[in-house]
């Protein structure tokens, strides 16, 4: 094989009590690519990721990370290999400072963890590396900011700076610019576009403009199973496609199946007609 | 200040979630028989208005006018029993319940709801499974019920927050339809709609909600006119 | 409050010169029960675990000194030494059935494990049943100094404690407190950040658990007895009292609840309010929940910050 | 010499709201306040002072409320006493000082015997006395096979074990035991435990309200109607209590009755005044030995506790309570002890009326001989 | 006597008949536990005060007030539940928003005031009550003696208990509890008054537990510790058939009254120690309980 993937589902599946909500997946993630997953609500994109990262346990098939077999290993496992997932709902730490959020990100690779006979102070020398972090995601002026202050945009781009400070081989993120202003969104994918080099990086997007402006490849997921993949342009254009997600069947009826996403994009068809 | 007519009639709204401020002095009234919708980004705050409606988020401030009684310091089921129906976005079907059980959950607010006959005639499919645990249906199925179970209540102020999430297309297009005939019996509907092609035909006004603010208002009639306004707010 | 050098300096101080004043053996027992309390804390405050059956592992070092000084002939820091091990041992496998559960149900799973210990101290030959371990000899530390000397025990006890009161500080504020800090603010973050949370507060538990033992052993040194009491869910009841009434997850919190506590207990125990004692805790508690949920220092904290920042 | 303080301070611990309570509570403090008043409230020209408190039948409570008098309040003496497991901590912690424990009601005979101390007395009655008054007449009419139900602490195992060897030695059996806690409510799967022996006699090695609550559930289960149920420590109270119907009938033996003649009729009267009920024989006996403790001190001069205990051992103790009373040298207190039977109902004459006095058993025999190392002189 | 395998059969079966009668209260007090854990999710450490007080209520009602025991079976768990109501209005209420941890130990203090209080007035060695008229005596079973009044016990709370899942899981009133334990908010919406039920709930879990403490008095001495011995057992019981389930709670109650019996039978020394020990290996395997939602 030619392609070098990080990531390699093969038959996943995931049964909640007799209702299949992930159904043999197969996902092959390239190495040092952008990959989206879409689909429509409850297409089971987000059960997708809590099953890459452990959250929840495959019913059946098999999870392959750098060719190593993590289907039964546990989350904070799955993480120290690199395999680091940012939240849809904002995950920060809410009553310590920005800088201390990103140095528990930081401390993971020191090997004092356990050390509780040791003041905290031998953590400073982290804190050079947490601001340049916070730096790079502009909120180095927010260090000693406690985190519950910080208004939502920022947090998440804080949560991306904690992330990014696990040096992530492959990084999750669940909706990045879900609840975001339109300045927001603009910012946060242009963070990601950033970041992106020399990582992989998977994620669950419904903003179509971000997905078209970021992802090298696109899966659309629907009920469960793979409908199809492909670039931007190819996913798009395919007609399945855009019945069952974009909704805009090719008789040009309305179809509802689409989430939030595709409903944006009608109206903008609409209104741009 | 009411005048005759108007159903829901709402000033300097402020709502919160602990302590963070959602909306930010909302303005809007509906009145009898009209189906008005809010738009707007997720996160704009337009369930938040609707549970503020409700009295289910954390403080508010401000007036609402409901039949022209004020219910700002009124409990929520003091203000169901008003004559409202509120259909959440989460569905909040109960599992613990089967369909039946959902159905018959929410108290008469008014004797002219739909009595069980008719609601079964309009979703068939509720009928076939109406023993069977609630949240074993369907997606679609789960959304006729949520809807299904504040008709029989008589409510007659809906607050729907959208109900086309996750419907196929012709179930999609049979609640157009009940809206429309609603509507025609007098009922007065408050909806939160992201599917804009399924709001636009039925509404008769849109408000446009941003950061927890109404920033725009517009008629069904004047949709074609400001096409660029709304791009802007709700566009990418 | 901020832990500055004069501050601790001025609080040193005080201990040192207090037996000169009040009543050694009361003062020692307020110091036992901060101690507890102190590493109660350790698990409520700064890690967001209620443990209710913490009296196990202070009923555990009590009995295990009290044995082996009685049958043995250990030294007493021997004897302290061997209490605190096995309190830290019966945390470490409590640990690890009780730190699966979170909130409420580690509420209930801490208080059926340590009834569970209850009955076996209950019934097992080597404590004594109901009659507890009677005339523990307090020895001579390293064999030389005569502990029967209340003024002796006390500076012993006091040390204890303040070693006690010393590593929780530097527990909290160490790399490890770090992480126990971010796993109480948001779990799940902490698990995807690559934390092993169940062992991080598997080794929040034990140290507490072996500081609880450490606070029996030497209550058991103090009061020459070890008994069930000291196991009886009751205890448990009161050192979450006692950190809730001064602050849980402040420092000096426990210290304040339990000085506050004990110093109730001793004037009332005895005369005819004897059985007020339980309700005027319970109305503390009450109290407590409905109107003080930060507790005394918690309390004098905000106001310090409201007025002077 | 002479008075420490310039005050004689008695301690007075005791079950103030627990099983034991009717037994030796706020009566026992009632008890050494009115020896104190009869003795005239001062000793040597310096005044009596009483304290009390409730040692809750928990001997770190007890222990500790005691270490405080004696550091902290210049107690002299401690007085009560009740559960045995209590008084065990709280005797080491009075002679780890050099004061007297006056124990009044603990039955245990540990505090003369294995765990002796010089400055131990034990006055009323313990569980050797209990096992010879009323084990050995059982097996000798006959009733040859024992199961125990008993309180598990330091009074019931004692309790057990003496009985048992009186078992024994007079030639019966015992089929086995069970112990309950102290304070236990429901006692039927202990009873049902004792009737699936198959025992003639089911003994009680409890008291107080574990006592009635074990009888009425034996009763309840029938158990009484199949075998002897036999109450080897019954205080008048705890009779009293009891439905005539289960108790009647029932033999034990006591260390003192309050309706045996003028004398303790005239002393049981004033109690009952001020107390509100009859005395039970752990009230009697700690006035008795607040009297004599008083005596001593007068007679020596002082309270030091070496010279007081001397002189308690030389005098010999004599009133209403102690008949042919002698204190030996291990603090044992010596003296007659009672057979008696619990009143039918047609017997009784008012409902103080509770015993019936069948036989006088002789301190000697009673209590049998002292331990050779616990001869203090 | 009769054996089987070595295995006194009376013994045995009296032993397990005595589990059944424990079980009743277990399965009483449990469910009250969990009606009251369900909907909302207070563990209700007053409880076991709760219990002591119908008992106490029951002893009271008699002595002062010449009420039967028969009567008090109907006014003491309508007494205590109104102060359950006095409780969950005034005291649970104002921290309804809180973290849970808040309430246990709210319901805590309750209960070390109540059982401070009995002790005060009526001392900590209990009072007797006897058993009334209609239910002394007893019927000879092959095995043992069966006192009436113990019959009685397994009777009354089996049919308590079962009226009560009934009521629960089969009425419209039951409906809006099982509604109201999944979403409270919405359920309000719907313009039921949650608050009310809420309050009403509690109350009706405390009753429950004043059911139990009457119909406790007569067998157990009513004493003010009578609750708090027993309510760590239901607890774990509790925690063994999976918090907040009804049905779990009344089988496991009676299931481990049962076990503790033959252990009191077979090996007695661990007859207390036996329900702690089901309950760590219940844990082990089984984290959510026996009858439990996987959380
Ligand atoms: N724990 C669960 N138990 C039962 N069903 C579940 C569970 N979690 C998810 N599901 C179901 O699985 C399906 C997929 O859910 P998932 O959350 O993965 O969807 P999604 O694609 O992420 O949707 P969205 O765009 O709304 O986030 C849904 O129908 C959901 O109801
Ligand atoms: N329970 C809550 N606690 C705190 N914040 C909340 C809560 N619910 C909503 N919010 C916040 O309030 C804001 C408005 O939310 P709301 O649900 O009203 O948005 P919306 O316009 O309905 O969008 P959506 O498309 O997501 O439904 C969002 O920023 C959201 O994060
Ligand atoms: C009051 C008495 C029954 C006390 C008992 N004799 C004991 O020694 O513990
Ligand atoms: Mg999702
Ligand atoms: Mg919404």
């Amino acid at each position: 094989m030619s392609t070098d993937y990080v990531l390699q589902t093969t038959d996943l599946v995931k049964e909640f009590k007799g209702f299949t909500a992930v159904d043999s997946v197969s996902l092959n993630i390239e190495r040092g690519s952008i990959h989206a997953l879409i689909g429509p609500n409850g297409a089971g994109k987000t059960t997708v990721f809590n099953l890459l990262t452990k959250f929840l346990t495959p019913t059946r098939g098999r999870i392959l990370y750098n060719g190593r077999d993590i289907t039964t290993m546990k989350p904070a496992a799955v993480a120290r290999l690199g395999l680091i997932r940012s939240f849809q709902i904002s995950a920060v730490f809410p009553h310590l400072t920005v800088l201390e959020n990103v140095r528990i990100a930081l401390q993971r690779k020191e090997s004092n963890s356990f050390h509780f006979w040791r003041s905290e102070k031998v953590l400073e020398p982290l804190n050079a590396k947490a601001m340049e972090l916070l730096d790079q995601v502009g909120l180095s002026e927010f260090a000693r900011t406690t985190t519950v202050d910080l208004s939502y945009g920022r947090k998440r781009a804080l949560e991306i700076a904690t992330t990014l400070a696990l040096d992530p081989e492959l990084m999750l993120l669940d909706e990045p610019t879900q609840g975001m202003g339109h300045e927001d969104v603009d910012v946060v994918a242009a963070l990601i576009k950033k970041v992106s080099a020399n990582r992989t990086i998977l994620m669950v997007e419904h903003n179509l403009h971000v997905v078209s402006r970021l992802a090298d490849r696109i899966t659309v997921l629907q009920r469960g199973a793979v409908l199809t993949e492909g670039d931007y342009d190819s996913v798009s254009a395919d007609p399945r496609v855009k019945e069952a997600y974009l909704g805009v069947a090719a008789d040009e009826e309305v179809s509802a199946e689409g989430g939030a996403a595709s409903d944006k994009v009608e109206v903008q068809e609409r209104v741009s007609a | 200040m009411t005048t005759y007519g108007e159903k829901i009639r709402i000033s300097d709204l402020h709502a919160f979630y602990g302590e963070s401020h959602i909306l930010h002095g909302i303005d809007l009234n509906v009145k009898q028989g009209e189906l008005v919708t809010l738009l707007g980004r997720n996160g704009a705050g337009r369930s938040t208005t609707l549970r503020a409606i409700m009295n289910m988020v954390g403080k508010r401030s401000g007036t609402i006018n409901i039949n022209g009684r004020q219910t700002i310091g009124m409990a929520s089921h003091r203000i169901a029993h008003l004559g409202i129906g509120y259909c959440p976005e989460e569905r909040a079907i109960f599992s613990s319940l089967n369909v039946e059980e959902n159905l018959m959950l929410p108290p008469a607010v008014r004797s002219d709801g739909m009595s069980v006959e008719e609601i079964y005639s309009m979703f068939p499919n509720l009928y076939e499974r109406r023993y069977s645990q609630g949240t074993r249906l369907s997606g679609g199925e789960q959304q006729m019920l949520a809807l299904a179970r504040i008709l029989r209540s008589g409510a007659n102020i809906l607050l729907l927050d959208e109900i086309t999430e996750g419907l196929a297309p012709v179930i999609v297009k049979k609640l157009g339809e009940v809206l429309q005939k609603l509507k025609e019996r007098g009922l007065t509907i408050l909806l939160v709609e992201q599917n804009f092609r399924f709001a636009a035909p039925i509404a008769d006004r849109h408000y446009v909600m941003e950061h927890g603010h109404i920033v725009e208002e517009v008629r069904a009639d004047e949709l074609e006119a400001r096409a660029d306004m709304l791009h802007t707010y709700l566009g990418v | 409050m901020k832990m500055t050098k004069t501050k601790i300096a001025i609080f040193v101080v005080l201990g040192l010169l207090a037996p000169l004043v009040v009543y050694p053996v009361f003062l020692m027992k307020v110091l036992c029960f901060a101690l507890f309390a102190c590493a109660f804390n350790l698990l409520l405050g700064f890690t967001g675990l209620l443990s209710f059956g913490h009296a196990a592992f202070l009923g555990t070092g009590g009995y295990v000194t009290g044995y082996l000084m009685i049958n043995t002939g250990l030294t007493p820091e021997l004897g302290i030494l061997c209490g605190t091990l096995a309190a830290g041992v019966v945390g470490a496998v409590y640990g690890k059935l009780a730190v699966k559960r979170e909130g409420i149900y580690f509420a209930m799973v801490t208080l059926a494990l340590a009834q569970l210990l209850f009955f076996v101290y209950l019934q097992a030959p080597f404590t004594g049943g109901e009659d507890g371990l009677q005339g523990v000899p307090r020895g001579a530390l390293f064999g030389l100094i005569d502990l029967n000397d209340n003024m002796n025990l006390y500076y012993l006890v006091y040390a204890i404690f303040l070693f006690g009161f010393w590593l929780v500080f530097r527990t909290v504020h160490s790399p490890f407190g770090q992480i126990l800090k971010a796993i109480r603010e948001n779990e799940p973050r902490a698990i995807s950040l690559g934390y092993n949370v169940t062992q991080y507060k598997w080794v929040a538990f034990v140290i507490s658990a072996a500081l609880a033992g450490l606070a029996g052993s030497t209550k058991t040194l103090v009061f020459q007895l070890a008994s069930l009491n000291d196991v009886h869910w009751h205890l448990s009841g009161e050192v979450v009292l006692m950190t809730l009434l001064g602050g849980m997850g402040t420092i000096a919190g426990p210290l304040v609840g339990a000085g506050v506590v004990v110093t109730i207990q001793n004037f009332l125990s005895g005369g005819e309010l004897g059985n007020y004692v339980s309700i005027i805790m319970g109305v503390i508690f009450i109290v407590c929940v409905l109107l003080f949920r930060n507790g005394i220092v918690g309390e004098l904290q905000r106001l310090i910050k409201r007025n002077f920042s | 010499a002479g008075i420490s303080d310039d005050k004689v301070k008695i301690g007075v611990l005791a079950d103030m709201g627990g099983v034991y309570a009717d037994i030796c509570g706020e009566g026992c403090v009632t008890a050494v306040q009115m020896a104190v008043e009869d003795f005239g409230g001062t000793v040597l020209g310096k005044p009596i002072e009483i304290v009390s408190a409730d040692d809750q039948n928990k001997p770190d409570v007890g222990s500790s409320i005691v270490r405080k008098w004696i550091d902290n309040e210049q107690v002299d003496t401690v007085t009560g006493l009740v559960a045995s497991s209590v008084t065990g901590a709280v005797a080491k912690v009075l002679t780890d000082s050099k004061k007297i424990a006056l124990i009044s009601t603990s039955a245990s005979h540990a505090f003369t015997t294995k765990a002796c101390s010089p400055y131990n007395v034990q006055w009323t009655y313990n569980v050797v006395a209990l096992a010879n008054g009323t084990v050995k007449p059982m097996v000798g009419a006959g009733k040859w096979r024992w199961f125990f139900i008993t309180a598990d602490y330091a009074f019931g195992h004692a309790l057990e074990s003496v009985a048992t060897e009186v078992v024994n030695s007079s030639g019966g059996e015992v089929l086995g035991a069970v112990r309950a806690p102290l304070g236990t409510t429901d006692f039927s799967s202990y009873v049902l435990q004792a009737q699936s022996s198959g025992a003639d006699v089911i003994a009680l090695a409890n008291a107080g309200t574990d006592f009635t609550n074990s009888l009425k559930t034996a009763a309840e289960f029938g158990l009484t109607q199949t075998a002897d149920v036999a109450g080897l420590l019954v205080f008048t109270s705890n009779a009293q209590a009891l439905d005539p119907e289960i108790a009647g009938g029932m033999k034990l033996t006591t260390g003192f009755y309050w309706d045996m003649d003028e004398q303790t009729r005239e002393w049981s009267k004033r109690f009952k005044e001020r107390h509100g009920s009859i005395p039970a024989m752990g009230q009697a006996g700690a006035y008795s030995m607040t009297m004599h403790y008083l005596k001593a001190v007068e007679a020596a001069g002082t309270d030091d506790s070496d010279t007081v205990i001397r002189k308690m051992k030389e005098m010999k103790p004599d009133d209403f309570f102690a008949r042919n009373a002698t204190l030996r040298n291990d603090g044992r207190m010596v003296h007659d002890m009672y057979q008696v039977r619990i009143k039918k109902a047609d017997e009784r004459a008012n409902p103080d009326d509770i015993f019936a006095i069948e036989n006088v058993i002789p301190g000697e025999e009673a209590f049998g001989p002292m331990l050779a190392e616990c001869d203090f002189k | 006597m009769a054996t089987f395998l070595g295995i006194n059969l009376f013994g045995l079966f009296g032993q397990l008949l005595v589990g059944l009668i424990n079980g009743s209260f277990y399965a009483l007090l449990s469910l009250g536990l969990a009606i009251i854990f369900g909907l909302l999710k207070i563990i209700n450490f007053a409880q076991g005060a709760m219990y002591m007080l119908g008992a106490f209520a029951a002893w009271m009602a008699l002595n002062y007030f010449g009420i039967n025991y028969w009567a008090a079976l109907i006014v003491v768990p309508l007494v205590v539940g109104f102060a359950g109501v006095v409780i969950e209005r005034f005291l649970l209420r104002p921290i309804a928003g809180e973290d849970h941890l808040y309430s246990l130990l709210l319901t805590f203090g309750i209960a070390l005031v109540l059982q401070g209080l009995f002790t005060q007035i009526y001392g900590a060695s209990g009072q007797p009550y006897s058993i009334p008229d209609e239910l002394k005596g007893g019927t000879k079973l092959p095995f043992m003696y069966l006192p009436d009044y113990r019959a009685w016990i397994i009777v009354a709370s089996v049919l308590v208990c079962g009226l009560t899942w009934f009521m629960i899981e089969k009425t419209r009133l039951g409906a809006y509890l099982r509604a109201g334990t999944e979403n409270p908010a919405i359920l309000q919406a719907f313009g039921i008054n949650v608050p009310l039920i809420v309050t009403l709930t509690f109350g009706f879990g405390v009753g429950l537990a004043g059911f139990a403490g009457v119909m406790a008095a007569p067998v157990y001495s009513v004493s003010p510790d009578m609750g708090s011995n027993m309510l760590i057992v239901v607890f774990a019981i509790v925690v063994i058939g999976g918090m907040g389930s009804i049905g779990g709670a009344i089988l496991t109650g009676l299931g481990m009254g049962i076990i503790e019996g033959l252990t009191k039978y077979f090996y007695p020394e661990a007859s207390t120690t036996v329900i702690f020990a089901v309950m760590v290996i219940v844990l082990l395997m089984k984290p959510a309980g026996l009858f439990g939602k996987e959380a």
